[in-house]
């Protein structure tokens, strides 16, 4: 009997050849069984979006589909009319895409979205189907799912849509599922439970899944067998444990290689702890900020409260925690982007003044600001040398011929080619982009360098060598970076003091190798654990510790009485947790812990 | 790393289900765009060389005698409406006018005032509009309020008072126009202005300290023009129709000057005669209003119509 | 929230209309010459006209005469046509004059939109359903070119054609203004029919426009790889999030069909208020001209502010907040 | 001859016969030939006669259409100055006197009137047992307070001008009035007949309801919307002949004669030139073209250059191609004008010796040259028909002499006031009026309020007076074509041609006069047209 899913040697190109010389992709042969799971790996621009679609007869709009075949079940599925394409797609194949909160349409109920095609293709009726979809919620672990398909997706937290996604798919039980980076927009503790809600409801549906993926670590948990997807063509192809234990290539190598390693204390050197001034290059105390009108009380929501947390000279400070928890906010404040309610920043021991406008050029000059997208922080209509010259000229009036120089050592700083200066931003893949606007801040010959996500929006390997390059940069000048992240790992693999963030408060702070090592604030242990490792069954592994299981996915809740953690704590103590604020226990070597269990107890 | 067109990049979780493709960054025309074009160039040179083609004066009364038909000995034959012919190839108005001279020269009239209007208009309405959308909430609300108040005003209504207030001279078209139709080119200018004000690449350059001033200039403005343009093209007809509405009440273009709106007015009463002179001009106007907008199409296509929530 | 949003919107609205009467107070005292050199035309003399202006009692300061006038308003009262009153006597009152017009503009307008609307969308809708095709080109082709020919050409062809060669129906509404049922009707048709094609064309541009600016959006997409067909994809996925723009665009032109409709009302001498106002000007009438100002101001307000009401009602975000 | 005592009665009388007991059309003339009557005279007795010996039918309603109409309609007589007003008016009220095809003199509400030797004192005696709308009597009272409205330097009347020599109206009894004048008219009683010289009822405040002793009650008045009047039952005399009447107005003129030819209406006022070949190719419509005396002219200001030049003026004067004028925009419904308003519609007062000024591009290059002018600018507004064509014509021809005419056209709102007697160059429109002199006086008397040329021209002065004065005929006519030479040579009026009224009628209405005062038979079809099955 022929594998549920073939592909042979298919071949994608750009609609009207002309415009782009390689096909997307190119030849590519593959096969899947039923109940199977193939992870298809690769790095941005390596087509694995656009083979994935071929599976369901689709060419994004600027492709066509040029030689080979894509057969499920033996029927060839591009020389399906289109008729038929659309009664495959959602009933045979269906597709889970990479971000749930824009796939799904924000003026329909969700229940209606995620029934609607098994409806529409006359597989269920509408009862059975709402039948069935329940079932599912309730198989993914879904809080409430009698009345979850009467809400809206605006309604639900981002790992629920997730999940609810799965629910569309599975809706009309597919032989194929396709899902595209289903976890990546995910924090890692939500995309634990999320990655093992969709193991069990493939295991449990039996449906056969293609898994486009970049992060290997993932592959491991979930997939049978990998594809590694270079450029449009197959670069290697085996199971995990073959891929994973004995690479072939050396772009898979290149993959495993830039897995960064779980966050270690034992890996970092020492000493590094003990060279830190008493002047801080840069300070903040008692930090209160948010949005809405100052002094109205209560109107205002406080996103930060009563930060206190410094960077060293030549030190880099990792600032970790969720999303929502306030580490954006705090480099906006510092930036003065957002003044703060209470609180002060302090350059080199003095105070800045809380707005932008206040403060002096100088002031401005020494701190500069990372911004996570670079997409965003670019501006599309400006080249790259406008953008790193405006700084140039801006702070040190420099022009010309000495502008132009300054632009190539810039470039040259963050490994880009001098003839770039001539490029729009559009030009660039992601990770030029991302360099580009670390060229820009640099340039501005700063102190502090505000990095805010700055390789969250990478993949792994970009992601890598971004931050190879941020280390080299602090070994070459003497710039103290304040570096935000929701990736421990990278955290780990950069910061010399690390300040963990929940809900606006900093639970945990102090050097990395204190903050890695035991003991642990209850959410620091849960981070640390919900970091994926690149070994099978990791997941499972972590799944049986109580931290992890206490924390399934809650929605983090903003509160001013007592601890934020405590609906999510595993040691939370019933009325005193909820009731009074967690105490500062300062452990020594600039180590503290907010938490009402004692040192032993963590 | 190299970008192919289609770049599904894992990279951009947030903006997309799927990856998105890359814009191209050059300007492709369809081939309805092309015609568009051609048709704007022809119109275009029409403006500067229309009264030296033009075979006669837009204001002269065809002699009688161009007329006398060999075989019937009439001195005086009738020269209002005729049909096209050797000596007038569109034919005469109302008033024995050669139509096609007067086209020509309408068309100097009509594009010139309809641009001129256009350009004033967004001169004022981009102006305001950013002021509102960087001024703060002070200034943009009560900026915004006047400009309600104006845009709820019927604009032919304005048009009558206005000129009956200070007659219906070039400059007082001018001025009328481009302040009503500012007032749409506001909302949008506005709307623009509110998005990019919230980037992250403002916010970069305010964190460096920019002042307001350069960051409107290089941050903001160049991320309207292409927009912006395409709506340009819809405002401009808008003008063409207005000034032809308003010469419908008697206050259009002085004469003996030919708009085409006002053509296209002055010779209604042919029309029951089967006369193509008031045809004429309103397929001119409508081939120019057609043009325009195959190329508007194509901008704002290339643009993804994101106008189309802005433009209202 | 919901609340919130829809407060904010009324109180906006109120501001604008005191703008508008400041405004349109200002603008009627620019005009030239009073409705008493008007009346009298021609055959003014200095003497005539002072005692005309002062029976109409045009001789108090303009401020003055703005509270007067918006205390009025405020308790309703539209004032007095000083025009309609002749010499010495006492003039009509405007809401008497006004009350018949406003009933036949809306009754026009009310036809319009009744066939245009419905019209537009579906066209809109089908262009935007099957893009770049022949139906869609012929589609916007036709509305650019109709979009683009004056109003009074329209009207004019379309009573040489109708009702002056087929004789079907008459050349003009309301000169006996007895019609009643189809006499009504007939009556309507062919002012209806122009203002259809004059207002639909910007409707169908606009629907086409914003639904293709919906389909661009991940969710279509992620409909097309659900299986669905492409009409319930428009129908049922993206027009639902085209709501604001369209029901905008649609506000904008019920408001020009109240106000804007000059051209047609003199063609078919329909008595409507534009005309109305038309009139009013010409006749420095300055209270019914401020008068039909307010309404019409007043009027497009109203509608802006209930399709900005449907644009929040169609966004479940501000209907069900977190 | 007009208004004199004698004939005014007996024309009455023998009309009054015909009507009754028809005697036959020969002896009618032959009995008016007896009184003496001008040829036009008899000949426009005669067209009237033929309408009324059709034996008019009762019935139908008649649908008229003016060419304006606005939210200022008035009822008010002494306030109209639109078509609609008059025909409303001539609907809703009657004068003393009325003025008949071919501007003979007719007695109306006064049955007959006699003037004193110097005609410096009038009596008029009220036809008895006529009753206002509302039931009530007519009688002097109700005369002398509608004729007094119109006295006095503050009263509104648009007309007051024509009584400035008229001190005071009396009343002598219940059914008898006198006028008590300053200096003598001899032009009274025709002036009487004017539009604006209605007899409305005593003391009336409110004119909305239209009382007044006319052939039609008002039913229902919507300024600038339309008025419904029905027959008015007990009329004083016989008619009038249509049940009701819908007087409404369509200013769009192509939808105007749109709505005559697809029969929604059945008269319309001043339809234009170019759509009289559609009209009258059309079944069951056609044009009446009513030779006039009014007339769009141009004014040159003789107080302020350029007009101040007579060198100017004659260019201005020679620049005119009437016969072209006539030709391509009036399209032949007109007759050339000669620099005066006397045109041959005034029957007897037009001078007739005068030679007719031709165009004459060479003496107009030659005058301007004398001038030293080489431009100018012109307001033009579309106060009469084919007005601005004319200018636009007439620039056109100055260009081809090398001289340079700017024409500014601005809106006929508010033109009155803020151009006409303002601009150096501007246009104007004047109506015919009843007789030469009033014509002439209205426009030309030195210090006149709307000598719209301030011309000043003291020998013209005395002339008007001396002519109201004078009773023999041919001195009369000598006086009057002094005066037409005076303005033809030295006033700074241009006039081009003088237009005709064009009518657009259905041929179902019959019997409408030939009046060329106003449209429609200067609005008498109200009371003596009819309509036919």
């Amino acid at each position: 009997m022929p594998a549920l899913l073939e592909i042979d040697n298919l071949v994608i190109e750009a609609a009207g050849g002309g415009a782009s010389p390689a096909p997307v992709i190119n030849g590519v042969s593959l096969q899947l069984d039923a109940g199977e799971v193939l992870a298809l790996i690769g790095e941005s621009g390596s087509g694995k979006t656009t083979l994935a679609l071929s599976t369901l007869g689709y060419a994004k709009p600027g492709l066509e589909f040029r030689a080979g075949e894509v057969r499920l079940n033996g029927d060839d599925i591009l020389a399906m009319p289109a008729d038929e394409k659309r009664r495959l797609r959602g009933q045979r194949v269906s597709y889970l895409a990479q971000s749930a909160a824009a796939a799904f349409n924000p003026a329909l109920r969700i229940g209606a979205q995620v029934t609607e095609a098994s409806v529409l293709h006359g597989q269920l009726s509408q009862t059975e189907a709402d039948r069935r979809a329940t079932d599912l919620y309730r198989a993914l672990g879904l809080p409430d799912p009698d009345h979850l398909g009467r809400r809206y997706p605006h309604q639900v937290s981002g790992g629920q849509l997730q999940r609810l996604m799965a629910a569309m798919a599975l809706c009309g039980k597919p032989d194929l599922l396709v899902l595209d980076e289903p976890t990546t927009a995910l924090d890692v503790t939500t995309q634990i439970e999320v990655l093992k809600a969709f193991k069990d409801v493939i295991r449990q549906e039996g449906a056969a899944a293609l898994y486009v993926t970049h992060d290997l670590s993932i592959v491991a948990q979930i997939a049978d067998r990998i594809v590694v997807l270079y450029a449009g063509e197959v670069e290697e192809y085996g199971t995990v444990d073959d891929i994973l234990n004995r690479p072939q290539h050396r772009y898979t190598r290149q993959l495993i290689g830039a897995v960064r390693p779980p966050p270690d204390s034992t890996l970092r050197p020492e000493s590094l702890e003990e060279t830190r001034q008493d002047v801080p290059a840069l300070e903040v105390k008692d930090l209160t900020a948010g949005y809405g009108r100052k002094h109205a009380s209560g109107h205002t929501v406080k996103v930060l409260r009563d930060v206190h947390v410094a960077v060293g000279q030549g030190r880099s400070l990792g600032v970790i925690g969720e999303s929502g928890c306030g580490k954006s906010t705090l480099a906006r404040v510092i930036s003065g982007l957002l003044p703060a309610m209470q609180g002060d920043v302090l350059l080199k021991g003095q105070p800045l003044k809380p707005s932008l406008r206040q403060r002096e050029r100088r002031q401005l000059q020494k701190i500069q600001f990372v911004f996570q997208m670079a997409d965003n922080a670019l501006n599309p209509h400006q080249r790259v040398d406008q953008l790193l010259g405006r700084p140039l000229e801006f702070y040190f009036g420099l022009s010309g011929e000495e502008k132009r120089q300054r632009i190539t050592e810039l470039l040259h700083m963050v490994e880009l080619p001098a003839e770039f200066s001539e490029r729009y931003p559009e030009e660039l893949s992601g990770g030029q982009k991302q360099r580009v606007n670390l060229a820009r801040a640099l340039a501005a010959s700063p102190e502090i360098l505000l990095c805010d996500e700055v390789i969250s929006a990478l993949d792994t390997i970009i992601g890598a060598s971004i931050i190879q390059l941020l280390k080299r940069l602090r070994e070459q000048t003497d710039v103290s970076f304040v570096f935000i992240s929701h990736d421990l790992s990278a955290i780990a693999s950069f910061a010399d003091d690390i300040a963990v963030l929940y809900a606006g408060l900093v639970v945990e702070q102090g050097p990395a190798n204190r903050v890695l090592a035991p003991p642990y604030h209850p959410y620091t242990r849960l981070l640390i654990a919900s970091v994926p490792e690149l070994s099978q069954g990791w997941l499972e592994r972590t799944l049986e510790m109580r931290e992890t299981q206490a924390s399934i996915d809650r929605a983090v809740e903003i509160t001013d009485r007592g601890c934020p953690f405590y609906r999510r704590c595993p040691l939370a103590i019933a009325g005193t947790c909820n009731q009074e604020a967690p105490p500062l226990r300062n452990l020594g070597h600039g180590h503290s812990i907010t938490c009402h269990r004692s040192e032993a107890e963590l | 790393m190299s970008t192919p067109v289609n770049n599904p990049t894992g990279e951009s979780g947030q903006t997309g289900a799927i990856s998105e493709e890359q814009p191209r960054r050059s300007l492709k025309f369809s081939g309805a765009g092309k015609t568009g074009i051609v048709v704007i160039l022809f119109w275009i040179t029409m403006v500067f060389i229309g009264p030296w083609v033009a075979p006669f004066h837009e204001a002269e009364f065809l002699d009688e005698a161009l007329f006398i038909e060999p075989g019937l000995d009439d001195p005086y034959p009738a020269t209002d409406f005729l049909p096209p012919g050797d000596v007038a190839y569109l034919g005469t108005d109302y008033l024995g006018r050669d139509t096609l001279s007067r086209l020509l020269y309408g068309a100097r009239t009509t594009i010139g005032v309809s641009l001129l209007s256009t350009l004033l208009a967004y001169l004022i309405g981009i102006t305001l509009g950013i002021a509102a959308a960087a001024g703060g909430r002070v200034l943009d609300s009560s900026l915004s309020r006047l400009n309600d108040a104006v845009l709820s005003m019927p604009t032919i209504m304005l048009g009558m008072v206005v000129i009956s207030a200070y007659g219906s001279t070039l400059p007082v078209l001018i001025a009328l126009t481009s302040l009503i139709y500012a007032s749409s080119v506001f909302r949008i200018a506005r709307a623009f202005g509110l998005d990019i004000m919230v980037s992250d690449f403002v916010d970069a350059a305010r964190v460096r300290g920019e002042g307001l001033g350069w960051i409107i200039r290089r941050e903001v403005l160049p991320g309207m023009i292409l927009p912006m343009a395409s709506d340009f093209g819809l405002r401009f007809v808008y003008i063409i129709l207005f000034l032809s509405g308003l010469s419908f009440l008697g206050l259009g273009v002085q004469p003996p000057q030919s708009d085409w709106g006002s053509m296209v007015r002055e010779n209604l009463a042919g029309l029951p005669y089967g006369a193509i002179a008031p045809l004429i001009p309103a397929l001119a106007i409508a081939s120019l209003t057609v043009a325009i907008n195959l190329v508007v199409d194509d901008i704002s296509a290339h643009h993804g119509g994101k106008l189309a929530e802005k433009i209202i | 929230m919901l609340i919130r949003a829809v407060l904010h919107r009324i109180a906006t609205g109120l501001v604008t209309l005191v703008v508008v009467s400041v405004l349109i107070f200002l603008g009627t005292s620019v005009l030239p010459g009073d409705v008493a050199s008007i009346i009298l035309g021609q055959m003014a003399t200095p003497e005539s006209l002072a005692a005309l202006r002062s029976t109409l009692g045009l001789d108090q300061p303009a401020y003055v005469r703005y509270f007067l006038w918006l205390g009025d308003l405020l308790s309703g009262d539209l004032g007095v046509s000083k025009a309609g009153a002749g010499a010495g006597t006492g003039g009509t009152s405007i809401s008497e004059m006004i009350a018949p017009r406003l009933i036949n503009t809306v009754q026009l307008a009310g036809a319009v939109a009744l066939i245009a609307v419905p019209l537009s969308l579906g066209l809109g809708l089908a262009a935007a359903t099957y893009p770049g095709t022949r139906l869609d080109r012929s589609i916007t082709l036709s509305t650019l070119g109709l979009v683009s020919v004056p109003e009074f050409l329209v009207a004019t062809a379309l009573v040489l054609v109708i009702a002056v060669y087929l004789g079907w129906l008459p050349a003009t509404a309301y000169v006996s203004g007895t019609e009643t049922g189809m006499a009504l009707l007939k009556t309507l048709a062919l002012p209806t029919l122009t203002l259809v094609i004059v207002a639909s064309s910007q409707i169908i541009r606009m629907t086409r426009a914003s639904v293709l600016n919906v389909m661009s959006s991940p969710y279509i997409e992620m409909a097309v790889l659900k299986g669905l067909p492409r009409r319930r994809i428009v129908l049922h996925h993206a027009l639902p999030n085209a709501v604001g723009p369209i029901v905008n665009v649609i506000a904008l032109n019920l408001a020009y069909l109240i106000s804007g409709v000059v051209i047609v009302e003199t063609i078919f001498a329909y008595p409507g208020l534009a005309k109305l106002m038309v009139d009013a000007v010409q006749t420095r009438d300055l209270p019914l001209v401020q008068a039909c100002a307010m309404i019409f101001c007043s009027a497009y307000i109203l509608l802006v502010f209930i399709a900005d009401l449907a644009s929040i009602l169609s966004n479940p975000r501000l209907r069900y907040p977190q | 001859m007009h208004g004199d005592e004698t004939t005014g009665k007996d024309i009455r009388a023998l009309q009054q016969k015909f009507r009754d007991s028809g005697i036959s059309r020969r002896d009618f003339l032959a009995a008016l030939s007896a009184l003496g009557i001008s040829a036009v005279g008899a000949r426009s007795h005669l067209a009237s006669a033929s309408a009324l010996a059709l034996s008019p039918r009762k019935g139908g309603t008649a649908i008229y259409a003016n060419n304006l109409h606005g939210p200022d309609d008035q009822l008010d007589p002494i306030v109209f100055t639109s078509g609609i007003d008059y025909t409303r008016g001539r609907a809703c009220y009657n004068n003393l006197t009325q003025i008949l095809d071919h501007l003979t003199l007719h007695p109306e509400l006064a049955e007959e009137w006699s003037a004193n030797r110097d005609g410096t004192e009038y009596t008029f005696k009220i036809r008895k047992g006529v009753e206002f709308h509302d039931g009530s009597p007519l009688t002097a009272d109700d005369v002398v307070w509608s004729m007094n409205r119109h006295l006095g330097a503050d009263s509104p009347s648009v007309i007051k001008a024509y009584f400035t020599s008229v001190t005071e109206w009396r009343k002598v009894d219940k059914h008898t009035v006198r006028a008590k004048l300053s200096t003598p008219d001899r032009d009274l009683p025709v002036k009487l007949g004017e539009k604006q010289a209605k007899i409305v009822k005593k003391d009336t405040t409110d004119f909305r309801k239209g009382i007044g002793t006319g052939p039609y009650i008002l039913e229902s008045f919507e300024p600038g919307v339309r008025s419904l009047h029905t027959r008015n039952p007990n009329y004083w005399r016989d008619g009038p002949n249509f049940d009701s009447l819908v007087l409404t107005a369509i200013t769009d003129p192509i939808a105007r004669v749109n709505a005559l030819i697809a029969g929604d209406v059945h008269l319309i006022a001043s339809v234009n030139s170019r759509s009289v070949r559609l009209i009258e190719s059309t079944e069951g419509v056609h044009v009446n073209s009513t030779p006039s005396g009014r007339y769009g002219g141009i004014c040159c200001l003789k107080n302020t250059p350029p007009g101040e030049s007579d060198h100017f003026v004659k260019g201005m004067q020679y620049i005119q191609d009437r016969e072209r004028i006539v030709r391509s925009i009036l399209k032949g419904h007109g007759q050339v004008g000669n620099d005066h308003p006397i045109s041959p519609a005034y029957g007897a007062d037009h001078c007739t010796e005068l030679s007719q000024r031709q165009y004459d591009p060479d003496k107009a290059k030659w005058h301007l040259k004398q001038a030293g002018i080489s431009s100018a600018e012109l307001f033009v507004a579309p106060v009469a028909a084919g007005i601005v064509e004319t200018c636009l014509l007439m620039q056109a021809n100055l260009k081809k002499i090398g001289f340079d005419l700017s024409i500014r056209q601005v809106p006929t709102d508010g033109y009155w006031g803020a151009v006409w007697m303002k601009e150096p160059m501007n246009v104007v429109s004047w109506n015919m009026r009843p007789t030469a002199n009033s014509m002439l006086a209205i426009q030309f008397a030195p210090g006149a309020a709307w000598n719209d040329t301030y011309w000043n021209n003291p020998r013209f002065g005395e002339l008007l007076q001396m002519q109201l004065a004078e009773t023999d005929p041919a001195r009369r006519y000598e006086m009057l074509c002094e005066m037409q030479r005076l303005v033809h040579e030295g006033s700074g009026m241009v006039i081009p041609c003088h237009i005709n009224i064009l009518d657009g009628v259905s041929d179902r209405i019959h019997g409408i006069p030939v009046v060329p005062l106003g449209a429609m038979g200067a609005y008498e079809w109200v009371e003596f047209a009819w309509m036919s099955e």
